[in-house]
């Protein structure tokens, strides 16, 4: 059986190399060879979005991303959002308006939200829902997420104004 | 006396009446008492000293998880109800 | 879509104010679940952890005929294989799961396949290798040979004459007797009789008669079942594990193992959503007994299509509903017929069901039947108010049906059969205060009942019940030295849990929410805890933390007592602060005496057990929905275009995760409504069971979910009635009487899928 | 998932060389949308090698230019076509179909390239390439061949690729004044399904009648099904309802599709008219306002 395959990566801002096995998924590699468990498994067929991470500056779902395909990529996940000990404004957000229930899809949401803010910093509900529809979320119904998202891009504008 | 409410499909042991009063300061005395009044109800309700799963009894509108040690008083209404599969 | 109105979006409707229960903290384990430290079932880790992977029926319905293991054991990484025989015989006995109860040979033989598969999923072995792929490939090695046997997949299939027998020992039991001493897929039969059915409908001058049907639909929770277990080289069993009740977890794997409950320690991990289907141990078991044969630890994980095929779905049924009336909207009589499917063992939520049908009308006269029937399809388990949403989707229309017959208001209808505090319900039992008025008045008062429709767009109405469960509950508070609480609970929280127990305490200590910290600790650290279900968890173990902090204060009291050299009578403890009665001088805060602990006494610490009651405490919770659609008549496919949720909390002790449980279980309703299903195929395949196809709605699919908390306390110390189920039991026939109102098409089937919507239009013209 | 190996070629030569090789026990990667979840699924079980596309530079280009048209690397990811505003303008339905493929994190990977090969009958974007005229352009061991989109798939999960060719890229025409384009497909829900049935059609306008026209189908047929008939029926017709529920009706005729979890075969065909009755309604609207 042929070997393993050795990555380098940036992962949350630092260097990472690891050993992949090709069969094995980005998430697989995150959570079981890097020790980042914070991306969730879902379904393992992109339809979840629990395992979304950000890729050389757009979301995937890690599921449906190979470990070796991550050779020389920059990758955000739920463990490098927050600034330090400050959580991001969207994680914030998420907390104060109650956005999570169980918390299973809430990294793959946060990851999202924050990726959709970066790239619109003042969305419509409709352009939230239509952006996060890519993440199921079993427990709130999504109101409160809408309602985070929508907080969290008042507080950045707030901020950066 | 507690008021014991029989359920439908076991009113032939009773000849058809739908409450009785039976006396008894707990489920199992009630029941004792049932069944030297109307026998045939134990073997229904009860299998090894413990109310059969498929039953739960109801006292005074709770369904009690405590069965046979269940505390019954004189103005009590007891039931018997189909226990709860699959509940939450 | 617009988040900005003319009227509030989440309404509460007080009672009563308190200093800490009511508002909004946030929850004590939040930081972990938003920077993803939080680890769940599937996190868990450990030095030389192997991975599992479960092989399962391909078949429907088979006898196994053998199965040949060796050529897995062979592969090199495979540390363990097991199957039924590595299971010891168990004895005819029952586990009682807190509501569910099932007979250890059902729970062992659907852990792992006895002698026969009774649906496709159904496990039959399992693998330990070193890695995942490895033990995957593996199972694709084990050899099993079936004999496949016709299966039968629906309650009207299974009840004929004749059908596929899934159990030969079967036979159907009527309250403890069994009909006839022939097999039969019928488990039991039930009937609940009130007054007398055949005046009541002579009375009547409008009478509406249905019948409905609904398929199989999954709670759908995000987070596949996971559990991992370590067989110690004492004996010991410890089991990390994704579970709603780590104790009944840990009694039933040990009933399945026939070990001592002493010798299985449950360590419940962060659980990634239930509603009901995290009730249940499937892997537990397996993961045990692979770790004991292989000497290390080992995980196992299912995949989606495990979660779909061979957990705990909720069941489709088979309903008739009759109602008669008087022309001024009196209910004279009341009559359904209710057939649910049980899964592969006996035990559908039919009885539930039975109970909640007409819960909202106080009817002189009702006959309910119940039928519990076994197909070849996964054994059912919970699912938010289990029964009550099938029979309340077939009650639900019939009223509305009724309503538009008589020409009344269909909220006005309701209110003049409401049921109400001494009501008896058609089961017998007698309702003590309940809400059921309150939150039909708040429904014709919302600014939505009132509110003009669209072209295509119609509205509905409808209103559901669900029980408040007791049972037990044990919490262990201790002071700390700057003024802080540790507070210990046995209840998994699957929804900010946490957070609400740890008011109630903090309520009665007087301090605020954030002093409390609160943690869910393993089976070998606090007392006997059932499951997070049945709508009891704030109630009941914030019942106990109630208690426990009691137990602090009279404690606190007591000290002040002796600091203070006074008597213990003499001594108040108000919002936190110890005053003497005698002095005023002598008062002190709740920090204050925290840090003279030391040097007065020791250490002051609370604890309590409560045993809330049964099934029915406090009066359990209604919930109604006013819910606007608008279908697309060249399509079929409807839009929720405004949604709203009214229920009966008591009091909603923090009211942003109560009106979080009210949404979720609304668009749990509107997924199980429009597209949720089991789509069967006819060798009993589930040709579905991925997120893709099993259609759970995304947030692009939904409007805003407008809220009302009604307040009608029940008995609990601040009034709580669980909140997490009744809100799944109206959506369905909501949606479906505004299906009506938009389209004149009476929807007697679930989902209300496009193609549904269709084939009824095209009956129709 | 069995063992396979990952290979990363940098020019189409050496990617087709691997191709030729493995004789069909290997296949290019692109967004892995649908590979990897195949691979998963045990449906290419006979497959031990993946062949990234993503390193391959004709891959993964756009190329446009207002009078030769638009070529689309084959792994070039659906936000980078929606993403390009020249694009957008000039070929509305291919900007139909990226953004309604997934969701935003499918968006970020899944190509048209793939979904092209994929060749499932329900693939969302290929009947709006078909609307767009597009030809497929395929590198090979015998060097390169030109396939029209409509005749690429043969059946479902086959195509025309043939051992060691592997799809290079997709070529667009421009568009001429008066034409207009949409992809419209239905689901049950409002996002992250597959078609229940999807119709693809382009118009070229000339004031208020039909000049010619293209009309393609998702999931009603074994692939993706290209009605020609629909084009010769009502060119020179005028752009009114009575033309577009004649075109509806012809779809509905043209369509064999199958019942299965997603819609019957009744569902199907009545949604083939509804959805090509809406969908050339706009794709005239947009050749009006590009006239």
């Amino acid at each position: 059986m042929p070997g393993k395959t050795y990555v380098q990566t940036r992962i949350n801002g630092e260097p990472v190399d690891f050993l992949a096995e090709p069969r094995q998924s980005l998430l697989e590699c995150l959570r079981d060879v890097i020790g980042l468990t914070g991306s969730k498994e879902g379904c393992n067929d992109g339809n979840c979005g629990a395992c979304t991470v950000e890729m050389d500056g757009r979301i995937v779902t890690s599921c449906l991303v190979l470990g070796v395909e991550a050779e020389g990529s920059d990758i955000t996940t739920i463990e490098g959002i927050a600034e330090g000990s400050e959580l991001h404004p969207v994680q914030q957000a998420f907390l104060e308006n109650a956005a999570l229930q169980c918390g299973i899809c809430t990294p793959g949401f946060i990851v999202a939200t924050k990726a959709l803010l970066d790239h619109n910093p003042d969305p419509t509900e409709h352009e939230i829902r239509f952006w996060l529809a890519n993440n199921l979320c079993r427990c709130t119904g999504y109101d409160k997420i809408v309602r985070a998202v929508q907080d969290a891009a008042s507080r950045m504008q707030e901020a950066s104004a | 006396m507690a008021t014991v409410f029989v359920p439908s499909l076991m009113q032939s042991l009773t000849d058809g009446k739908t409450r009785v009063q039976i006396p008894g300061a707990t489920v199992r005395q009630v029941i004792n008492n049932l069944e030297s009044e109307y026998p045939g109800f134990k073997a229904r309700l009860v299998e090894d000293d413990r109310v059969k799963p498929n039953i739960s009894v109801a006292v005074d509108g709770e369904v009690t998880p405590l069965g046979m040690l269940e505390k019954v008083n004189d103005d009590s209404e007891v039931h018997f109800l189909p226990a709860i599969g699959g509940g939450a | 879509m617009t988040t900005t109105t003319d009227y509030e979006r989440n309404m509460i409707l007080s009672s009563q104010e308190y200093n800490v229960v009511g508002t909004r903290p946030i929850r004590h384990d939040g930081a972990d679940k938003v920077t993803g430290r939080a680890l769940y079932g599937a996190d868990f880790d450990t030095a030389g952890l192997l991975h599992g992977k479960v092989l399962r029926s391909p078949h429907a319905h088979a006898n196994i005929v053998s199965i040949d293991t060796s050529a897995a054991e062979a592969l090199p990484g495979v540390m363990a294989v097991v199957t039924f025989a590595d299971f010891p015989q168990v004895s005819d006995g029952t586990v009682d799961f807190g509501e569910e109860i099932t007979t250890v040979h059902d729970l062992q033989s659907n852990i792992l396949a006895r002698h026969k598969v009774l649906y496709k999923g159904h496990a039959v072995a399992a693998v330990a290798a070193t890695n995942a792929h490895i033990a995957e490939e593996a199972v694709k090695l084990i050899d099993v040979e079936y004999e496949t046997l016709p299966s039968v997949m629906t309650v009207q299939d299974a009840m004929v004459d004749g059908a596929p027998i899934l159990h030969e020992s079967m036979r159907t039991n009527e309250l403890g007797a069994t009909v006839d001493d022939k097999p039969s897929n019928v488990a039991q039969h039930f009937q609940h009789v009130k007054g007398d059915i055949d005046a009541g409908f002579g009375e009547a001058d409008v009478i509406v008669e249905r019948e409905f049907n609904t398929v199989t639909v999954h709670q759908g929770y995000i987070e596949p079942h996971a559990a991992s277990a370590f067989w110690n080289t004492d004996g010991r069993l410890h089991i990390w594990c994704s579970t709603q009740g780590a104790f009944p977890a840990r009694d039933a794997t040990a009933e399945v193992l026939r070990l001592p409950v002493s010798q299985v320690r449950v360590t419940p991990m962060e659980i990634g959503g239930g509603f009901g289907g995290k009730i249940p141990v499937y892997l537990e078991p397996v993961a045990a007994m692979l770790s004991k044969k292989s000497g290390r630890a080992v995980k196992l994980v299912m995949s989606r299509a495990d979660v779909f095929e061979a957990s705990g779905p909720t069941c489709g049924s088979n309903m008739k509903v009759k109602i008669g009336a008087k022309h001024d909207g009196t209910i004279t009589a009341m009559q359904s017929y209710l057939a649910f499917e049980a899964g592969a063992y006996a035990g559908s939520p039919v009885g539930a069901g039975a109970q909640c049908v007409f819960a909202a009308y106080d009817v002189e006269n009702a006959v309910i039947d119940g039928y519990d029937v076994v197909v070849n399809k996964p054994k059912t388990a919970a699912y938010r108010a289990p029964g009550a949403p099938n029979a309340a989707f077939a009650c639900e229309q019939a009223v509305d049906e009724l309503a538009i017959k008589l020409g009344m208001d269909p909220i006005d209808l309701r209110l003049k059969n409401a049921s109400v505090e001494g009501t008896r319900r058609p089961d017998g039992t007698v309702f003590p205060r309940i809400g059921c008025v309150e939150v039909l008045e708040a429904m014709k008062n919302h600014p939505h009942y009132s509110a003009p429709l669209g072209e295509n767009q119609g509205r509905g109405v409808a209103i559901g019940y669900w029980f408040n469960v007791g049972f037990e509950s044990a919490v262990n508070i201790a002071v700390n030295a700057d003024g802080t609480i540790t507070l210990v609970e046995g209840s998994t929280d699957i929804g900010g849990s946490r957070a609400s127990i740890a008011m109630q305490a903090a309520e009665v200590l007087g301090i605020p929410a954030e002093s409390v910290r609160p943690s869910v600790v393993d089976t070998d650290s606090v007392g006997f805890t059932a499951v997070t279900g049945g709508s009891r968890t704030t109630y009941a173990t914030g019942w106990a933390a109630y208690d426990a902090a009691m137990d602090v204060k009279q404690k606190m009291i007591e000290r002040a007592a002796t600091i203070w050299d006074v008597d213990v009578d003499s001594i108040e403890m108000e919002n936190g602060v110890l005053q003497s009665a005698s002095d005023p001088e002598l008062n002190m805060s709740f920090s204050d005496l925290a840090a003279q602990m030391g040097g007065t006494g020791g250490p002051i610490v609370g604890t309590a057990s409560r045993n809330a009651g049964g099934m029915g405490v406090g009066g359990g919770s209604f919930a109604g929905n006013i819910v606007d659609v608008e279908v697309d008549p060249a399509t079929g496919k409807t839009e929720v275009a405004r949604f709203t949720v009214v229920q009966d909390a008591g009091k909603a002790i923090h009211p942003s995760y109560v009106e979080g449980q009210m949404q979720g279980g609304s668009v749990q309703g509107i997924g199980w409504a429009l597209n949720e299903e089991y789509y069967m195929t006819d060798d009993g395949t589930m040709a579905n069971s991925t997120l893709l196809d099993y259609r759970m709605p995304t947030s692009l699919d939904l409007p805003m979910i407008d809220t009302v908390i009604v307040e009608v306390p029940s008995d609990h110390p601040f009034g709580v009635r669980g909140v997490g189920e009744a809100n799944i039991v109206p959506p369905t026939p909501a949606i479906a009487n505004a299906i009506h109102s938009a389209t004149n098409i009476r929807m007697e089937r679930l989902p209300m899928s496009p193609v549904a919507i269709m084939e009824e239009t095209w009956k129709q013209s | 998932m069995h063992w396979i190996d990952f290979t990363s070629p940098h020019s189409v030569r050496e990617a087709v060389e691997l191709l030729n090789d493995a004789n069909g026990s290997a296949r290019v990667l692109a967004g892995g949308t649908d590979l990897l979840v195949q691979l998963r699924g045990g449906r290419f079980d006979d497959v031990n090698l993946v062949v990234d596309g993503k390193n391959i530079p004709e891959l993964n280009e756009i190329t446009y230019d207002p009078e030769g048209g638009l070529t689309l690397g084959a792994a070039v990811p659906c936000y980078r076509i929606y993403g390009n505003a020249a694009i957008s303008r000039a070929y509305p339905g291919l900007i139909d179909s990226a953004s309604l493929i997934g969701g935003t994190q499918i968006q970020g990977r899944a190509s048209f390239g793939g979904n092209l090969c994929n060749s499932t009958p329900s693939g969302d974007s290929i009947p709006a390439m078909i609307a767009h005229s597009a030809v497929a352009n395929i590198e090979g061991p015998d060097g390169h061949r030109h396939v029209a989109v409509e005749d690429f798939c043969t059946g479902p999960g086959s195509n025309v690729l043939g051992r060691g060719e592997m799809l290079v890229s997709i070529s667009f025409p421009a568009p001429t004044s008066g034409f207009g384009a949409n992809y419209m497909r239905f689901i049950p829900r409002n996002e992250m399904d597959i078609a229940v049935a999807g119709a693809g059609t382009s118009v070229v306008l000339d004031g208020d009648t039909i000049k010619s026209a293209r009309v393609a189908l998702a999931a009603v047929a074994p692939t993706p099904l290209y009605v020609s008939a629909i084009g010769d029926a009502i060119a020179g017709k005028p752009a009114n309802d009575d033309t577009l529920a004649e075109a509806g009706q012809m779809a509905k005729d043209a369509a064999t599709p199958i019942t299965d979890m997603r819609g019957t075969i009744e569902y199907r065909k009545h949604l083939c008219d509804v959805l090509t009755r809406r969908s050339l309604q706009i794709a005239i609207d947009r050749a009006k306002e590009n006239a």
